[in-house]
């Protein structure tokens, strides 16, 4: 069958290593797969790769490779392809770099066997490659795209807009923000494994909410990837409609730049007022995270105490505790810290990446008015808000953030740790600096003893979130409407694998 | 006045009234007059006392609001106000030919001359789009146009003043009407180009036994071109009959008043004789004699009653003198 | 007023006009000429026009439409510039005037009245606004009491009731409002007046009113008068003098009564001729033929003579000069030749 | 003399109200029933507008008295969490409808007045001077105008916008909202209003009273202000209503576009745009109110300009 | 005529030109220029260089040649959002928006002409009235509302038209066509009206003052008095010279509608210039910015050109220069 799903983002490139972005492995997953990947269940299953191990040496990993896999072009996938693509994912403009920071060397071994030596034991080296897509060696290199597009710069590869995986469907047309079309693959290596009975995927580009629900209601498209919160219901109480949603593996929060002496974005001349502890405790507590819930949500998110989404190893309850909404305790800690009369500031929003991102920021600036905070909010979208957060350009911001290796390290890696530099430790840090916390968060890398690594973590999460730098506000859930022929289950990750959909 | 049977047209009590916020406006009172097949009937009278009124209320095309409240025109026995707007779209250029002052506006600025001569003469007569051509260019021909034939390609800005002014009469006559209405067919006209319009109108009206209703100001142009003359103030008669009785002795205090204020090229007056008093607005018409302020003679009864048109003479006048009174007046 | 001024010599024209020329130029745009060849086309619409007015007279200037008589009235008031020629105002030539404040000192000296009554007044200011702007420019009075007052004495002049200035110029019949028009020219005490075809807007009987008033103010203030007019019974009524002009040349100047008894210029005869009288009831007159040539391209030699029933070839190349015959100018060959 | 000036009769307020009243316009006016509830509703709006820090239950502008748990409260039901009750309920961020729609309506008549004046005022101004001057003064301006009229409002909007995205910090993006909204309106809508007027003028400038005037020896400015431009001015009126409608609703498209008044600060415009994400969800108050205010205004707005144009219009009476 | 056409035509060349300073200081001092040509990660040797290549040294006039140049070679400079030339992605989106942009002008021309002469002529009729005053609904609600209203009603009410994309397109190579597929065409009716609509009020607004106003000339009267019939008179002789005056603002109208169709596109997720633009607005792309606006002045001028040329067909004053002068 042919089915027609849309979302109201386009992947911003056809190059699997030029970002790390949810948003593109979504559609990048249907044409390239990784060695590893995670399925509907957030099980890591086997893909290209059949199985994985730790060799004697802790240091080293060994992959037994999928035998007679074929890329869509006809070539055959090899470990030379492994090799190539980690190393292309190395490379200085791949921003997939930072989750391979581990590695020293990818070593062929046999045409299907592959040994990736790390720098110190990595036990979770596996749950970094789950949306690291293998690319054909040959191909690469004839078009000229051996290096991954530097996507900051905007450079303009064939890699871009051309594809050669080894995934269930080929792509066949690609118009960037407007649709991309896919075909079922014939010589995909799953066929009999997976039900595959979707020969053709039309995936549109529907910024326009109301218009996207409406091509879903009015049956022009099987299948809408993000649900606007309040239309679940209509949709769901529609005849011949299906809602499905669960909690997404992504936590949303407001992050603070603690680390400059003046902030730009400010009416406090001098003096950081973010520097300061207890304003931060002061927007911690002035945020109302169930009137966000229920009001700004419809319900569809859960209030949460810390960046880690529940599942992910690291994750406890305690951490997760909620911090109250207290106005009273928040306004004591503003005269505290000398902010009685409050100050203003800019925060930046992101308007189409989260659900509902704008409205929340919207709703914390209320909530803060309330403590004396007066925030000017400038809302634009995800293309240009990401930029400067890397760049560490501003000061007060809302981020969303999933954990693809559902391990706590990921989350104090690149929002804890000091800045070292792009796509590397602390690039999405709001230049918080703690020499402690930047050692155990080093040693998590390497730290085999699980034990022994689970108590640095519990501890340095508890340091990261005691230090306010990033106010947690939920974790949001996904909606996936589709027509109830169809049932799809939602993916932590908000990425399906059309593969596994069947159809009734 | 009697319906005699051999007039052309005949006008019974004819009311022309607009309906306006602050009441009813009679703009045009209980007017009645006949016309005999072939004769020429001046109307003059100051500006707004309601000439063009009258010409465009005869055939049917007063602009609403206004409208015929009441009285009738017959012509030649039928009668036309009322008739049903397809029938007096019939009688329009077929029957009663129409000249308006302006030439410049007249004439369709977008179309040809030629292609408004024969649109008007296919939606009357039956004939082939030849022989229209061929009636077009006699017709141009005939109001004096040299090169007809190739005149007819033209458009109305490539002709003067007095020649789209020939081309509206021409258009007026294409069906050979009975009756043409030209309503100051030469006042946007030159002196010079005036005669000799005047000319060509009475010229084919008479070759063809047109009657013609001449509006005007010019009481020369009367003089020299109509057999009889109404004189109109205030959307009454006040005055008609023959032209040389009404101009040599003007019967009606007005009409004397008028005949005055010419100016006579003659006769060296070191005033003119000047009539008090301005027109009254139609708002403003006062009760019995709608003269009765700037008249001279006025006395009780006209202030309060309308005088009725009777015959005196030769012609018939609405004023309560008496006939000595009258024409000893209009001697000193 | 006037007629506190000392008295002028009786032989001083008050305003003399000399070799008057003025040309419009009425080409095609420039890119139009280049690309169809056509040349630059000026009009001559006055053309060596020489007359010159008494005090306390009036002058008629007469001609058919387009013969440039509305272009010698601008001229003369300072509407449009002349391209040749001298207009001399009491002794003045306006032309040369270089200095702001003396044109403003001469100007209130003279007036124009309008030909259309409708268009002439601004209708959206009050009457009395209208009278009293000559007399707040020129800064004659500044006193609004004072201003008040003789505007109400200009009201009464033209025979309005002065209680009509709060009023607005639509709520007035034509005839009233050319007095009013005829209040404002006389607000600045001119002693000039060029009316242009000041009733051929109007009825016969409102004209008749207009012309007696001019009559009377003229007597009353030793006005003089320029008047323009088409309609020779006006002219005939109204002035001492006359020219008669023709696409933009004077064919005729005389006094009044010589004119109409015994025109000279076969053009004038033929305008007398046209004019329909009363006394002609039923005769049949024979039309003029032809009409105005184009005055862009006009006729060579004589402008008359494509109509003239006595061109000859030297007609048709030679343009008559103006010539003294009688107490009056004469510009044709034929009169020259005897032949007329 | 002095008699004669104390002979003018003196005309009291009262019989210059009642001359108003009495006027053709006024009769027209209450000749037309439409006319009269259109008149009603701006006057409405417009007192809403005045009065929105007196009539409206909360300041929408001041965050602080917001409470998040009122949000998305159906009119006239008490909200599930707070027991608040609002007559025309509230939006997604607890705001109260018809408080944000007086406050909105304030941003965006502000915004309608404000670039329809400034419009008028460039245009009155080269209009007539391009009128009265001609020649090469009138080319030129009427040049400009025609490229003027290349770029339509929301065109010249964004690219404001964009720039100033570019080239200012963002503080003062909020700030600066509004006054661009004006100028990019204001600045595209002139030609209208140019080339009415020139077209006005040069028929005013040959009339007779005109002439009249600079016989008198009036200066050209004088003549132009005194005589020309109030002639000029009912045409003005009349597009100037039309035009305020439509810069109403141009504030509220660039609001969807994304580039008008920030959503924290609301106009009707931001309203709709925040609306009409709920058009199918069941919270149908918080996008058919403001949109029904914004209708309602633009078209009794458009509704008084249709009148002004046939009452000033002597052919159509 | 000749000189008639080169003077319009030289005066659009003019409009193009002052397009192009606006567009050309949007780069100049706006965008850097260099990043425009070379991408923001070339070395300062690089930009040096290409400084120099540029002229960028040299005087603003001499600068702004150059870019004229350029301009007419095709050469619009690099998308800074997507690092493709400026030229590719318009071309792409480009015929998107030029076929929504035309039916919408078809659109708004049919029946603005067609109401307004029906209002005119049934001035007084309920008819007429009501869709006049529906008419201003048209123009009183944001165009974006209308859009989703009408997807709302369409789409998912009646389900009988297609919501957003232009649905079937065929490849002529350079141009891709939604003319020549039934998916194609009713995609295009929503869009088409929701950008239309608003034109169309304002012709038929237009037309109908303009019709009334010609309805009362003197040509009419006397055209009634010799007895033309109604049709004759009013689609003959007053449509005709309605037509006239109204041509010219026509043109203006027709004219914005590509700029006009920003909203339209958001609306329905329709792949044309107007969606790409409001994505380099909102990444301040002053490349694509600059070329949009080009872009819309071309249409513009195009169209206008157009209207002129068909306004000198119809009046026949013109050809002998009586009118020459347009106002
Ligand atoms: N549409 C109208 N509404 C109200 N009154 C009107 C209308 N048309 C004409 N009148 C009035 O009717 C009267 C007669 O008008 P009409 O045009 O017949 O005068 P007229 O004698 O032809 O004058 P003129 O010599 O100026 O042409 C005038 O007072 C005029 O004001
Ligand atoms: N501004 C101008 N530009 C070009 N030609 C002009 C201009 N003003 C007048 N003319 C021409 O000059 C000639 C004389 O015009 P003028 O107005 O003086 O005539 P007139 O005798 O007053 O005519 P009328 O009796 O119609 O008022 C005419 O041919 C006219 O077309
Ligand atoms: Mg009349
Ligand atoms: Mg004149």
């Amino acid at each position: 069958v042919s089915f027609k799903m849309a979302r109201g983002q386009d992947a911003t490139t056809m190059d699997p290593h030029a970002q790390n972005s949810g948003q593109n492995f979504n559609l990048l997953h249907q044409i390239y797969e990784p060695l590893v990947h995670r399925d509907n269940d957030a099980k890591l299953t086997p893909a290209l790769a059949t199985a994985w191990k730790i060799t004697a040496d802790p240091t080293v990993w060994e992959f037994k490779l999928r035998p007679g896999v074929k890329f869509h072009n006809g070539n055959s996938f090899n470990a030379d392809d492994v090799v190539f693509s980690l190393t292309r994912a190395m490379g200085d403009k791949s921003q997939m770099k930072g989750l391979l920071t581990s590695i020293e060397q990818v070593t062929k071994v046999d045409d299907l066997t592959v040994n990736v030596k790390t720098k110190g034991p990595n036990p979770l080296l596996v749950n970094d490659l789950t949306n690291l897509f293998m690319m054909d060696k040959e191909w690469s290199e004839a078009n000229n795209v051996v290096n991954s597009q530097d996507f900051n710069a905007k450079e303009e590869t064939y890699a871009v807009r051309n594809t050669n995986g080894t995934g269930p469907y080929v792509l066949k047309v690609r118009e960037p923000d407007v649709r991309s079309v896919l075909a079922a693959n014939p010589a995909y290596w799953g066929k009999g494994q997976f039900p595959l009975k979707v020969s053709e995927i039309t995936y549109s580009v529907i910024a326009a909410a109301p218009t996207r629900v409406a091509a879903l209601l009015s049956g022009e498209v099987d299948f809408v990837q993000d649900v606007p919160v309040q239309d679940i219901a209509r949709i769901a109480g529609t005849n011949g409609m299906r809602v499905n949603s669960g909690a997404e593996n992504r936590s949303i929060f407001f992050s603070l730049n603690t680390g400059d002496a003046d902030l730009k974005f400010d009416t406090v001349e001098g003096k950081n007022p973010l520097a300061d502890l207890r304003v931060r405790q002061a927007i911690d507590f002035a945020i109302n995270r169930s009137a966000i819930q229920k009001v700004v949500m419809s319900g569809q998110s859960t209030p949460s105490g810390t960046l880690l989404p529940p599942g992910s190893d690291g994750y406890t309850k305690e951490l997760d505790a909620i911090t109250p909404y207290d106005l009273n305790k928040a306004k004591a800690l503003m005269k505290d810290a000398g902010y009685e009369a409050g100050f203003g500031i800019t925060m930046h929003c992101p308007n189409n990446r989260y659900v509902n991102d704008e409205k929340i920021c919207q709703a914390v600036v209320g909530m803060l008015g309330q403590i004396g905070i007066k925030v000017t909010l400038e809302a634009r979208p995800m293309a240009q808000h990401s930029p400067q957060i890397i760049e560490g350009a501003i000061d007060f911001y809302l981020l969303g953030w999933g954990v693809p290796t559902f391990d706590g390290e990921y989350v104090l890696k690149f929002l804890y740790h000091s800045r070292e530099g792009k796509g590397a430790y602390g690039s999405y840090n709001p230049k918080y600096s703690n020499a402690e916390l930047d050692g155990m968060i080093k040693s998590l890398a390497t730290e085999t003893d699980k034990a022994k690594r689970d108590a640095t973590m519990a501890k340095a999460l508890k340091i990261a979130k005691d230090s306010l730098v990033h106010i947690p506000v939920h974790n949001q859930n996904i909606a996936w409407a589709m027509k109830a022929n169809y049932n799809i289950p939602v993916q932590t990750e908000n990425t399906f694998f059309i593969k596994y959909v069947d159809v009734k | 006045m009697t319906l005699s049977s051999e007039a052309l047209l005949e006008v019974r009590d004819l009311v022309v009234e607009f309906p306006t916020r602050r009441g009813v406006l009679r703009a045009v009172d209980q007017i009645s007059f006949s016309l005999k097949p072939g004769e020429v009937l001046g109307l003059v009278g100051e500006s707004g006392a309601g000439k063009s009124l009258t010409g465009t209320a005869l055939i049917g095309l007063l602009e609403p609001p206004g409208r015929i409240a009441s009285g009738t025109v017959h012509l030649k026995g039928l009668q036309i106000n009322g008739l049903p707007p397809e029938e007096l779209r019939k009688v329009r250029g077929r029957r009663i030919g129409m000249v308006f002052q302006d030439p410049l506006t007249s004439l369709n600025p977008l179309y040809r001359v030629g292609e408004q001569l024969i649109e008007t003469i296919r939606t009357h007569l039956p004939l082939s789009e030849a022989e229209a051509r061929q009636r077009a260019v006699d017709l141009l021909v005939e109001v004096g146009i040299p090169a007809a034939e190739k005149r007819l390609d033209s458009y109305p800005h490539e002709f003067s003043g007095g020649m789209r002014q020939r081309v509206v009469i021409a258009l007026a006559l294409a069906a050979e009407p009975e009756l043409v209405i030209a309503d100051e067919p030469t006042t946007a006209l030159d002196v010079s180009v005036q005669a000799q319009i005047i000319a060509v109108l009475k010229r084919l009206c008479r070759e063809k036994n047109t009657a013609v209703i001449l509006v005007t100001h010019d009481m020369g142009v009367i003089a020299e071109t109509a057999d009889r003359v109404a004189v109109m103030y205030a959307g009454r008669i006040v005055e008609i009959g023959p032209v040389r009785d009404v101009i040599k002795a003007p019967r009606h205090p007005y009409t004397k008043g008028l005949m005055g204020s010419i100016p006579d090229p003659e006769v060296e007056a070191e005033r003119l004789t000047q009539i008090p008093g301005s027109m009254p607005r139609l708002a403003h018409i006062p009760k019995g004699c709608a003269f009765n302020p700037r008249c001279s003679f006025a006395f009780d009864r006209c202030r309060t009653e309308r005088p009725p048109v009777r015959t005196v003479g030769s012609g018939s006048v609405a004023c309560f003198l008496d006939e000595a009174q009258l024409t000893g007046e209009a001697r000193s | 007023m006037t007629a506190a001024a000392p008295k002028p010599e009786a032989s001083a024209p008050l305003l003399t006009v000399d070799g008057l020329r003025c040309v419009f130029d009425v080409s095609k745009p420039w890119l139009n000429r280049v690309l169809e060849g056509a040349p630059k086309q000026s009009l001559q619409a006055v053309d060596n026009v020489g007359f010159s007015i008494p005090k306390g007279e009036t002058f008629a200037l007469v001609g058919e439409s387009g013969s440039g008589k509305s272009t010698i009235a601008k001229m003369i008031v300072g509407l449009l510039r002349p391209t040749e020629g001298a207009i001399r105002f009491d002794g003045t030539d306006i032309t040369k005037i270089a200095s702001a404040a003396e044109m403003r000192r001469l100007r209130r000296r003279f007036q124009m009245i309008f030909q259309d009554p409708y268009a002439s007044l601004n209708p959206r200011m009050r009457v009395d606004t209208i009278i009293a702007e000559p007399i707040r420019a020129f800064g004659l009075l500044s006193d609004e009491g004072a201003i008040a007052a003789r505007v109400a004495e200009l009201l009464r002049l033209v025979r309005l009731d002065p209680a009509d200035g709060v009023k607005f110029p639509h709520e007035f019949s034509g005839g009233q409002r050319q007095r009013i028009a005829i209040a404002r020219a006389l607000a600045g005490n001119p002693e000039f007046l060029v009316c242009d075809e000041p009733t051929s807007a109007l009825d016969v009987s409102v004209q008749a009113q207009i012309l007696n008033l001019m009559k009377d103010l003229q007597a009353e203030f030793g006005l003089t008068y320029l008047l323009i007019s088409h309609n020779l019974a006006v002219v005939r009524h109204m002035a001492t003098r006359v020219g008669v002009l023709y696409l933009g040349r004077l064919v005729e100047v005389a006094p009044s009564r010589q004119l109409f008894t015994t025109p000279r210029h076969p053009y004038t005869r033929m305008l007398l001729d046209a004019v329909p009288d009363l006394a002609m009831t039923g005769r049949q007159r024979q039309p003029v033929q032809g009409e105005i040539p184009n005055p862009i391209n006009p006729p060579a030699g004589c402008h008359y003579h494509p109509r003239c029933p006595l061109a000859t070839q030297r007609c048709k190349q030679e343009t008559p000069a103006p010539r003294p015959v009688g107490d009056g100018l004469i510009a044709c060959h034929a009169v020259e030749e005897g032949r007329a | 003399m002095r008699e004669a000036s104390t002979a003018l009769p003196k005309v009291s307020l009262r019989q210059k109200l009642h001359k108003i009243w009495d006027s053709d316009i006024a009769y027209s006016f209450r000749q037309s029933p439409v006319t009269m509830a259109a008149g009603l509703v701006v006057i409405l709006i417009f007192v809403g507008a005045l009065l929105a820090p007196l009539l409206a239950t909360q300041d929408p502008f001041n965050p602080a008295g917001l409470n998040l748990m009122d949000g998305k409260t159906p009119p006239l039901t008490a909200n599930e969490f707070t027991q608040n009750v609002y007559l025309l309920g509230t939006d997604d961020q607890g705001r109260d409808v018809l408080s944000t729609i007086l406050y909105g309506s304030r941003a965006s008549l502000l915004v309608g007045f404000a670039a329809v004046g400034l419009a008028m005022l460039i245009g009155v101004t080269l209009g007539l001077i391009a009128g009265y001057r001609g020649g090469i003064v009138d080319s030129i301006i009427m040049r400009i105008a025609d490229i003027q009229l290349t770029f339509p409002s929301i065109l010249v909007a964004m690219m404001i916008f964009g720039v100033f995205r570019g080239v200012l910090p963002v503080q003062s993006h909020a700030t600066l909202a509004v006054p661009v909204l004006i100028l990019a309106i204001g600045l595209s809508d002139w030609p209208q209003y140019a080339r009415t007027v020139r077209g006005v003028t040069l028929v005013e400038r040959n009339k007779e009273y005109v002439q009249a005037a600079r016989v008198i020896g009036l200066a050209p400015l004088t003549i132009m202000i005194r005589h020309v431009l109030p002639n000029v001015l009912g045409p003005v009126l009349v597009i100037g209503t039309l035009g305020l409608a439509l810069a109403i609703i141009a504030e509220a498209t660039l609001s969807y576009l994304g580039v008008g008044v920030p959503p924290t600060q609301p106009s009707l415009g931001t309203l709709i745009r925040i609306g009409q994400e709920y058009i199918a969800s069941g919270e149908w108050w918080i996008l058919l109110f403001p949109s029904l205010t914004l209708l309602a205004l633009a078209l009794s707005v458009n509704l008084l300009g249709d009148w002004l144009r046939d009452a000033l219009n002597p052919k159509l009476r | 005529m000749l000189a008639f056409v080169l003077r319009r035509l030289f005066q659009a060349i003019l409009v193009m030109l002052v397009v192009a300073l606006v567009s050309f200081s949007l780069f100049r001092f706006v965008g850097d220029p260099i990043s425009v040509m070379v991408g923001q990660e070339a070395t300062q040797e690089d930009r040096e260089r290409m400084r120099q290549e540029l002229g960028l040294d040299q005087p603003f006039p001499l600068q702004f040649a150059a870019y004229v140049g350029r301009i007419v070679q095709g050469e619009f400079g690099i998308s800074y959002r997507v690092g493709r030339p400026v030229i590719d992605l318009i071309a792409e989106r480009l015929p998107a928006t030029l076929e929504l942009a035309f039916c919408a002008a078809i659109f708004a021309l049919v029946f603005g002409v067609g109401f307004g002469v029906f209002t005119a002529l049934r001035r007084t009729r309920f008819s007429a009235k009501a869709i006049m005053t529906f008419s201003l609904i048209g123009v009183s609600l944001p165009t974006f509302l209308i859009g989703i209203a009408l997807i709302y009603l369409f789409s998912v009410e009646l389900k009988i038209l297609p919501s957003f994309g232009r649905g079937q397109v065929v490849d002529l190579g350079v141009w891709t066509t939604g003319f020549l597929t039934v998916s194609g065409l009713k995609s295009l009716v929503l869009p088409a009206i929701t950008l239309g609509l608003f034109q169309m009020t304002l012709i038929m607004r237009l037309v109908r003052s303009e019709m009334l106003e010609v309805l009362r000339a003197d040509y009419i009267k006397f055209a009634r008095a010799r007895g033309l019939s109604d049709r004759a008179v009013h689609f003959g002789h007053a449509l005709k010279n309605t037509l006239i005056p109204v041509i010219t603002i026509m043109g203006i109208k027709l004219g914005s509608l590509v700029a006009f169709a920003i909203i339209t596109e958001t609306v329905f997720q329709w792949p044309g210039v107007g969606f790409l633009f409001i994505s380099s607005v909102q990444s301040v792309d002053i490349p694509l910015m600059a070329t949009y606006l080009l872009l819309v002045a071309l249409f513009f001028v195009t169209i206008n050109l157009i209207v002129d040329m068909l306004y000198f067909i119809v009046d026949p004053r013109l050809k002998s220069g009586a009118a020459l002068a347009r106002h």
